[in-house]
């Protein structure tokens, strides 16, 4: 394994990668700063169904070190790009229940366009550049890697991705 | 070479083997897996490798006490 | 004053309009459900400065029973479209310190895309729409209501308004 | 016809009062209203009406006993 001194640490003082239960709601509590008028907060849940399949759990890996430095990368781009006075983000890694949080990202900024704008691009990147990797578990008892980003199916560059839009009603 | 495998490699190769054949860049060292396991080439075109400090595209010449990371996708959704 | 009772109950178990501070950690808390893939939390924070002023600190009034109703009406019309698992909104009246939150939104959907995007909804219906409204103090000693929507200035019908664009970088 | 007015309108009017003349519509109040206080022109066309169970236009029928809720330009940015 690749020591982790390899890698600059991130530039905000929390753990990018986690094996323990994130702590979304310490996190906010944390999270003001008196120049910000707006505070986003995503969590990424684990969801009882995926594609039609009753899910049991789900198990996340990563490789550490790579992933502690593309999260801080991005979250370094964001707070510059949106002049955000907070951006952070942690992944949780192993067995991950039901309504437990495996992905949290905060953003703060002045007026709320910056903070929303921010928090999707930081998880958009997350979810498709960092190696994290998700494997579900189902109720049957089998189990499937996957689910992944299959962004180079269109753009043909694996290091290529295409980002989600703003969701139209429906 | 030290190769270390993650996520849904896993089930094509062992997590963490080494390679006694000079390698010297990654469309060589795919050459080499595909010899380990022929059903792994629709997996590896949608890898990305890193070595130590970063992601390396072909162009990066490999050493062989090099320790090559494959990256499958990432978790998406 | 018209009595509450002439406004239907908010969908929600909340209270929209509060007095007192918003706990906006316990409202993140108890705010996961099994079939939610993602929350997004926004919390709109008191500022220390508006448009080059010092900001001591805000005060908030609303119309209490007009206010509840139509937070009510954004939050059933949202949760309706995006197929929402939970939509929650509460407004802070009265005194707000700087760093205190004012308003709350929290939506939880299967995918992000549609929490982000009824999020961002709902804040900007209920600042342009909602009859609540900031009295700003500054550190000078003055005071001054408003930074209030001026949409109609654009669209000629007070009823009518313009809603946020996402952000694009600096 | 009782009146209620909020927020920077109060700087205008006392928060609550009530008016004697007969007031048909919107129009006819405001009118009534910059009776009272001529610079509030400005603050008044930018101003909702509402009576109990919402908002009003002028096509509504305001009757002796309604009380009027005036409602400036919400908070907003």
């Amino acid at each position: 394994m690749i020591p982790s001194s390899s890698f600059p640490p991130v530039a905000e003082d929390n753990q990018a990668i986690s094996p323990t239960p994130l702590d979304i709601v310490a996190l906010l509590k944390d999270a003001h700063h008196p120049g910000a008028g707006a505070i986003v907060l995503f969590s990424g849940e684990v969801r009882d169904n995926n594609r039609g399949r009753e899910v049991a759990y789900l198990e996340y890996e990563s490789h550490g070190p790579l992933a502690t430095k593309m999260m801080g990368d991005i979250l370094r781009e964001a707070k510059e790009k949106w002049k955000l006075h907070i951006a952070l983000a942690q992944h949780r890694v192993g067995k991950v229940a039901i309504g437990e949080s495996a992905v949290v990202v905060i953003t703060a900024s002045a007026h709320r366009s910056e903070a929303y704008a921010a928090n999707r691009y930081i998880i958009d990147r997350i979810k498709h550049e960092a190696p994290i990797w998700k494997c579900e578990y189902y109720t049957d008892g089998t189990h499937e890697w996957g689910n992944n980003c299959n962004c180079q199916a269109v753009t043909g560059d694996a290091a290529k991705h295409i980002y989600g839009e703003p969701a139209q009603p429906h | 070479m030290k190769i270390h495998v993650y996520a849904a490699l896993k089930e094509y190769f062992t997590p963490e083997f080494e390679l006694a054949e000079p390698i010297r860049n990654t469309d060589e060292l795919k050459i080499c897996l595909l010899a380990i396991n022929a059903t792994a080439g629709d997996i590896l075109k949608t890898c990305r490798f890193a070595v130590e400090d970063g992601f390396i595209d072909n162009e990066f010449k490999l050493k062989e006490h090099d320790t090559v990371i494959i990256i499958p996708p990432s978790s998406g959704g």
